[in-house]
């Protein structure tokens, strides 16, 4: 009888669900559709009316983006500000699904892209981490499709630097400085008087990762610290219940680890390593905890003492490239070379700042308004140019979020 | 004085395609009575026996026991009915314990609540061996801790806990020893005590005739007589099984044996778990007869001979002194094999009968390795057209073809692939009349254009009237061995076959 | 039209032996023709609904782009398709044979190559030994096979998360060089499954290995060079996306195994084997998945629908061509 | 039902019975009994030994075998499941994708209705649809290739993805009790007695070994195969959705799979239900199923602490998975082959005897 009632309780919720993301899909013409998008379309459009009027010769374009999978705290706000801007800048967008995470997907979904005949491409890591940008570099060059990456850093010399810097359809790649931020995480470890930590981060060679531990080594010499042991493999770090292994796995082998590390993929791994904790009654004192990337319940574990200090809210780069793609498609680009943007993280180690950020980004879903953006294309507001750009992009912080309210 | 009958079945039909197993067959069984059940391989025993006991369905006729009309669909329902049956092939399962293989698909009996009370099946497997004297198998041991015969004894056990009105035993026997026998036999006994009946089935007659109080004969799936106590004897039951009568014969009518001296073919002292030591040369132009019982080991031989399976010890030697160890090389040397399961072995059911013919000729129709199209569909076509294989076009799947002509694609395809040696292992079996006559036709061209061929068969009338010499097995050893002529009968030969 | 099919079956038990005979004949033509028919119905109704957006000359170099190595693949495997079975372990065998081979070729590109295919011939090897001997359940044992060398991967790949591939192979990038081994390898597989023995021999397996071993048939041998050839192809196709990737990482032919599977099963290819497996059913699948796929995303469908849409087209025509097929057989 | 929950009496009367049966049972039976017991200790116990001696500092302590111990819960009731369904011959790949709908749909109900009653509500509610989804087509189709689990597994999870659309799945710590320390033992002792009594105890069970020993027998004596195996395809999902409960507990949420990856998932249950049938001569094979579950933990634990790449342990289980199918394929040949010359040494006794 029992399973009768959940069995059909089931279904109605199987079907709700199931009509719910349906619908979403509808009005975003997308699947990636979270509430928080939603919300930001609905915002998005009448801001539209209202910016319509002031931008009569905005030229209408189409985005294509690589569909990000389900929402977490650091691609969740990301998309959504991004579909946000999009409209802004009188635009439209299409996903396309990655059938597996390598090259050959990668570069399958660019072309499912330009053979869905859009304008410009957004990429995340995916053409760095399985290399394969020159391809896609070439495609978008010879099919005449923009495209931008972030969380993308390519250093000159690198074959990557030249396979994307002397392309005329490459716009823009928008990366952070990694080193800064594992540094500062490790750094507040080392305040804290943490000696042996372990390390969950990328597989290494990826050149984020590489960043990030070249941060970690940095502060572990200077504050005399040791690495354990670090947790690589991507198909447990790319997973709450993964998290929650690495953690005992960690608590297990190593009895005198008193800090760990989470150097990127905290908004997957994180719930699961506090779980660990939590169960094992570790973790308030005895073990610190810092970690990159934002997670949906930060503010909780900032406030339980189980996270020390996090860093992350890296969510604007695309939304710099969606700017500058739709300033050169209107023909007054702000810059002829390809730009290589470095944006800020945002530091959050105490509640307060987690309040703050849940208050004016995770829950309104943007940083900067649809005014803000319209008046980021020149047709609408011809005082805008690169230094005002610049300074735009230098100025990202939390204040400045919370002072444009 | 007549005792009233339990059992009684009127023209039971039943038939496997062309071959009719049953035909109008009347039974009808006495309380307290053992009845033995005799006949040549084929001739409808095992059949009738798994009607009663659910596991076959009759075509036609019914069945009444105790005077009303029954129809099982499972030995399940047969032993609820009051049917027990013991067959030939093991019956348990390893992995269990000997209480769960003795009550499969009755735990309903000790379950309460829904859970099966061990100790009460147990108990109650105790009680079932003790009743047929076997108390020293302890119930909790797991099956395959056991040896055959212990095996069996737990299907006589599962058979008799029930106290079956009738008790079927089908070849059961000649899987036990004399202990074993003694406890088969004790609980007929019992079964007899109870005014139950026993339906008792076996080929060795002096075991039948200790132990029976009468015995039907069949032949041809009919009932030919039942004799009773005094009048059983060996030699008239033996005269009864045989003589079974043929439609209208159309086996070879010369009786000049003759055939070259020249031995092209022969097996020496081959012995394995079904054969001890036998040998046979065969010589050119010969047809040489393998018969026996079914179980006599003489379809293993054929497999032997065509390299298919490994003797323990002995060796097959073809002419050129090449040993024949697997069945390419026997194809290399022009032997050819029809298996007697036709439909898995002897052809590929989902092929095409082109492709089929083709199979074994494929390596030497080709030229550096590629096969012109149309040497295929002439080979096909022509001994197509040779056998009159009845089909749309060579392209048809086998599947679609009757028995018969599935015969003759395997006839085909090894004359195609010019074997000079066929080793036919039954023929004829559920072939229709008009097919079996070409067959036979078709041994003799073979014969007469001095290729030899080894025939194993169950039916005595076709060895006799095909044969040039015939070799009958008894339990994996050869006994004797009879040149044709008009004399030969089959009551000689079934002396040796049982 | 499937609907109809189904009705027919239904029917079974009232039609006379000639209309028997008929609905038979029907059901083997419908199983002939249906992937050439989902392939028209596909382009029409994609072409209809992006009003003819899928029809350019750039989507017909990308359908060909993306199916070429599917193609490639599928080839490879349709010697143990002809025998009813399948090399689930494509995926991480293509993976660490194009590390590995990236690894080598900086020093000696030819050496790189060769290394590349080696060692997918050997894994072939070992699985062909495996596949032979002990014949485990096909699925499993390529299954358990794809884990062992999945996880030898990150290992291989040392410290890098992608191995760069040298120019010298990069260079020969183009669609020229794909087109023409394509049609090379097709004709060479074509060839060999149709026209040789050991072609016939496969199917034959297909068909019942008993039975083949009766007819001379060595089945050991001919499973053994089946799973070889796979294993060798799969090293082509670890070469060729080496090739158009520029890199080869653990992400190489991921999920390889199963688009293959998806392609086979589109294009009709019976999972049974036997002489039904008809290579033209893997070009069409493979063409067919592809169309699919682009004419989902520029009808702007939402993104992982594309998945399920591709999931219940693989039941459904598994259920429908197994169903259907049995029907045929047991007569 | 089998695994109906008045097992529970029956449970305590299974332990009971072990014990009682246990005094008046032969030498024989005692002897098998130990070996068992040493069987079942022994095997974990040595793979644990070898990273003691390996790196003693980390492992010889209880919290280790712990953490060790709780990771293995949920692998383990999973494979549990999959005891039955895998003895009628079907390996059912497409669990792991049953598993992460039913945790997602689990997730998404816990938030909705904001109570951690959600999650058993989701993942049982799916194991059930799914399970009776997969029961239906099997008795349907009459062939449970693994072609069709493929396509199973590749539903479920794009079905997954959609529903999950762009919803986090994540849990926050409030509706976790379930994965916590009493809850997953309460589950793991719970489900463990079930399963032993309904192995132990149910005409399900007996009839599901018939079917697996000799197939022609269960006909012959009337027992449905259609029957069973949906009976065993049930319990499959009933205890894969149990598994789920706890696993997006234990984490405190999941990621939407694609493709085939979720295989991985089934993967150890699989290799640990291979370990149990390797045991199940000397020992009950739910015990023999948590060994093997237990030993594979123990070492990918073990290569994390010993610095090596956790994904060596694919390699490892891979080539254990392997090794086990192999060698179960040989001795079944041998006895095959003995059970052949029995026969027949038995028939020519007989001759000399008569």
């Amino acid at each position: 009888m029992k399973k009768l009632i959940s069995a059909a309780l089931v279904v109605t919720m199987l079907a709700g669900s199931l009509v719910g993301c349906s619908k979403s899909a509808e009005n975003t013409g997308s699947s990636a559709a979270s509430e928080v998008a939603i919300e930001a379309t609905s915002e998005s459009t009448d801001s539209e009316a209202a910016t319509k009027e002031a931008t009569k010769e905005a030229v209408a374009w189409k985005v294509g983006l690589i569909d990000p999978g389900p929402y977490n705290a650091t691609s969740g706000p990301l998309f959504a500000q991004l579909e946000l801007t999009i409209n802004a800048l009188n635009g439209t967008f299409t996903y396309v699904t990655m059938e597996s995470n390598s090259a050959e997907a990668t570069i399958n979904a660019v072309k499912n892209l330009i053979a869905a005949d859009v304008d410009a491409i957004i990429l995340s890591n995916q053409a760095l981490k399985y290399g394969c940008m020159a391809e896609v570099a070439d495609l978008c060059e010879e099919s005449e499709v923009y495209w931008s990456m972030f969380w993308t850093k390519i250093v000159e010399g690198e074959p990557n630097y030249e396979a994307c810097m002397n392309k005329k359809y490459f716009v823009s790649t928008t990366f952070e400085d990694d080193v800064e931020s594992a540094y500062f995480c490790t750094s507040t470890l080392g305040k804290l008087g943490v000696k042996n930590i372990c390390e969950i981060g990328f597989p290494s060679g990826n050149t984020t990762g590489d960043m990030r531990d070249a941060g970690i080594n940095k502060a572990l010499d200077e504050f005399g610290m040791k690495l354990l042991a670090a947790e690589r493999d991507e198909t447990v770090t790319r997973s709450a219940e993964g998290g929650a292994i690495a953690g005992s796995r960690f608590l297990s082998s190593y009895p005198e680890m008193d800090g760990i590390v989470v150097a990127g993929m905290s908004q997957y791994v994180l719930s699961g390593l506090v779980e660990t904790l939590k169960s094992q009654k570790k973790g308030i004192d005895d073990i610190q905890v810092a970690a990159i990337d934002f997670h949906e319940f930060q503010k909780e574990y900032l406030e339980e003492g189980y996270l020390d200090a996090i860093i992350g809210g890296h969510i604007e780069g695309p939304t710099y490239s969606a700017i500058l793609i739709a300033n050169r498609i209107n023909g007054t680009s702000l810059s002829e070379e390809p730009m290589l943007i470095q944006d800020n993280f945002i530091k959050l180690s105490s509640k307060e700042e987690a309040e703050r950020w849940d208050e004016y980004v995770a829950e309104d879903g943007y940083i900067y308004s649809p005014e803000e953006i319209a008046n980021c294309l020149v047709v609408n507001n011809p005082d805008f140019n690169l230094e005002v750009f610049q300074k735009m992009i230098d100025d990202y912080s939390l204040e400045d979020i919370v002072a444009r309210r | 004085m007549k005792n009233k009958t339990v059992l009684s079945a009127s023209n039971i039909c039943k038939s496997f395609g062309p071959t009719k197993a049953l035909q109008s067959f009347n039974f009808e069984l006495e309380e307290g009575e053992v009845r033995g059940l005799i006949g040549e391989n084929g001739s409808g025993k095992s059949t009738f026996s798994s009607i009663l006991s659910g596991l076959l369905e009759s075509d036609t006729g019914e069945i009444y026991l105790e005077d009303k009309p029954y129809k099982v669909a499972s030995s399940r329902e047969a032993a609820a009915k009051g049917i027990a049956m013991i067959v030939q092939e093991i019956g348990t399962i390893d992995q269990v314990s000997v209480a769960s293989n003795l009550f499969i698909n009755r735990e309903q009996i000790f379950t309460k609540l829904g859970c099966i009370n061990h100790q009460k099946m147990q108990i109650a497997a105790k009680e079932a061996l003790e009743k047929i004297g076997a108390d020293y198998i302890d119930p909790q041991l797991r099956t395959e801790l056991l040896n055959l015969e212990e095996r069996k004894l737990i299907e006589i056990a599962r058979a008799m806990y029930f106290n079956p009105k009738i008790l079927i035993i089908d070849e059961t026997s000649n899987a036990l020893s004399t202990k074993g026998r003694q406890v088969l036999y004790q609980s007929i006994k019992s079964v007899k005590e109870r005014g139950g009946s026993v339906l008792f089935i076996t080929h060795d007659l002096e075991e039948l005739i200790t132990v029976c109080d009468s015995v039907t004969i069949m032949r041809d799936g009919k009932y030919i007589e039942t004799l009773f106590k005094e009048d059983m004897q060996i030699k008239k039951l033996r005269e009864l099984m045989v003589g079974r009568e043929i439609a209208d014969n159309f086996y070879r009518t010369d009786f000049d044996s003759s055939y070259s001296d020249e031995v092209i073919f022969q097996a020496k002292h081959i012995s394995s778990v079904d054969l001890n030591d036998i040998s046979l040369a065969l010589h050119q132009g010969e047809i040489l007869g393998i018969g026996g019982l079914a179980e006599c080991g003489m379809h293993e031989l054929g497999r032997v001979l065509f390299g298919l399976d490994k003797p323990d010890s002995g060796e097959v030697i073809i002419r050129n002194n090449t040993q024949i160890n697997n069945p390419r090389k026997a194809i290399a040397n022009g032997i050819g094999y029809l298996s007697k399961n036709r439909d898995t072995e002897a052809i590929i059911i989902k092929f095409s009968v082109k492709d089929n013919i083709c199979l074994p000729t494929l390596k030497k129709m080709s030229k550096y390795t590629f096969i012109p199209p149309q040497r295929e569909k002439e080979l096909s076509s022509k001994w197509s057209e040779e056998l009159s294989i009845k089909m749309r076009s060579d392209e048809q799947l086998c599947n679609q073809l009757s028995g018969g002509n599935k015969q003759k694609v395997v006839l085909a395809k090894w004359m195609g692939n010019d074997s000079k040696i066929l080793i036919m292992d039954c023929p004829t079996r559920g072939i229709d009349i008009g097919v079996k006559e070409n067959i036979y036709k078709l041994m003799m061209q073979f014969k007469k254009e001095g290729r030899s061929v080894i025939m194993i068969s169950e039916e005595l009338p076709e060895l006799i009237g095909m044969s040039d010499r015939m070799i009958i097995l008894k339990d994996g050893a050869a006994v004797c061995e009879i040149n044709r002529s008009p004399s030969v009968t089959e009551h000689q030969i079934i002396q040796y076959m049982i | 039209m499937s609907g109809f099919l189904v009705e027919k079956q239904k029917g079974e038990g009232l039609v006379s032996a000639a209309q028997y005979e008929k609905s038979r004949r029907l059901r083997m033509l419908f199983l002939d023709i249906f992937p050439f028919i989902g392939l028209i119905f596909v382009l029409i109704f994609f072409g209809i609904v992006t009003k003819g957006g899928i029809y350019s000359w750039y989507n017909v170099k990308s359908v060909f782009s993306q199916s070429f190595l599917f193609i490639i693949g599928g080839l490879g495997v349709s010697f143990l398709l002809a025998q009813g079975s399948f090399d689930l372990s494509m995926a991480s065998v293509i993976a660490l044979s194009a590390i590995l081979g990236a690894r080598i070729a900086p020093f000696n590109t030819a050496l790189g190559v060769f290394v590349t295919i080696g060692v997918a011939t050997l894994i072939g090897l070992l699985n062909g030994l495996i596949y032979s001997e002990f014949n485990l359940n096909t699925w499993i044992h390529g299954l358990a096979i794809n884990f062992m060398f999945g996880g030898l991967l990150y290992t291989a790949m040392g410290k890098v998360s992608n191995v760069p591939v040298v120019k010298s192979l990069t260079n020969l990038n183009n669609p020229i060089n794909e087109v023409a081994i394509l049609i090379i390898v097709s004709i060479i597989v074509i060839f060999v499954f149709n026209y040789t023995v050991f072609g016939k021999h496969c199917k034959a397996i297909g068909g019942g290995v008993k039975a083949s071993e009766q007819s001379g048939v060595n089945v050991k041998r001919v499973k053994m060079i089946a799973f070889v050839i796979s294993g060798f192809i799969a090293g082509i196709v670890a070469v060729l996306s080496m090739i158009r990737n520029g890199a080869a990482s653990d992400g190489t032919g991921n999920m390889f195994h199963f688009n293959v599977m998806v392609c086979m099963v589109l294009g009709g290819v019976p999972v049974t084997g036997g002489t039904a497996v008809k290579l033209r059913g893997i070009f069409i699948g493979a063409i067919t998945v592809t169309i699919i796929t682009i004419g989902m995303v520029s009808w702007g469908i939402s993104a992982r629908a594309q998945e399920l849409v591709k999931g219940i087209l693989f039941v459904a025509i598994l259920v429908i061509t197994t169903k259907i097929r049995n029907s045929v057989d047991h007569i | 039902m089998p695994e109906d929950n008045m097992g529970q009496e029956c449970g305590i009367a299974a332990l009971l019975d072990i014990r009682g049966g246990f005094r008046m049972r032969s030498k024989q039976q005692i002897k098998a009994f130990i070996a068992g017991t040493l069987y079942f200790i022994m095997i974990p116990a040595a793979t644990y030994l070898i990273f003691v001696c390996l790196r003693p500092a980390s492992f010889l302590n209880y919290n280790s075998i712990r953490l060790i111990f709780e990771q293995s819960i949920y692998v383990c009731i999973l494979a549990w499941g999959m005891i039955f369904s895998m003895k009628a011959g079907d390996n059912d790949l497409s669990l792991g994708a049953e598993r992460i709908l039913g945790c997602i749909i689990g997730i998404l109900i816990a938030k909705e209705i904001k109570s951690f009653v959600g999650i058993p509500i989701g993942c049982i509610g799916v194991g059930i649809i799914v399970g009776g989804l997969k029961a239906f087509t099997n008795s349907a189709i009459k062939m449970t290739s693994i072609i069709f689990r493929i396509a199973y597994t590749l539903i479920l999870s794009s079905a997954g993805a959609i529903i999950a659309g762009n919803k986090s799945l994540t849990l926050s710590s409030k509706y976790t009790i379930l994965g916590k320390a009493p809850w997953c033992y309460v589950f793991f002792i719970v489900l463990g007695i079930t399963l032993l009594v309904v192995e132990k105890y149910s005409v399900f069970s007996a009839h599901c070994k018939v079917l697996s020993g000799n197939e022609k027998l269960a006909k012959d004596s009337g027992i449905s195969k259609e029957k069973t195996t949906a009976i065993a395809i049930m319990i499959s999902s009933a205890y894969c959705a149990i598994s789920g409960v706890i696993a997006c507990s234990f984490g405190a949420g999941t990621a939407s799979s694609t493709g085939l990856d979720s295989f991985k998932l089934v993967f150890p249950a699989m290799i640990a239900v291979h370990v149990g049938f390797a045991l199940e001569k000397h020992i009950n094979i739910v015990f023999g199923v948590f060994a093997g579950v237990m030993i594979t933990n123990t070492i990918s634990t073990g290569l994390i602490s010993l610095g090596l790449a956790s994904e060596l342990k694919d390699t490892f289980m891979g080539f254990f998975l392997i090794c086990l199918m192999i060698t179960s394929v040989v001795t079944a040949r041998h006895s095959e082959e003995r059970a052949r010359r029995e026969v027949k040494a038995a028939g020519k006794k007989n001759i000399v005897n008569t």
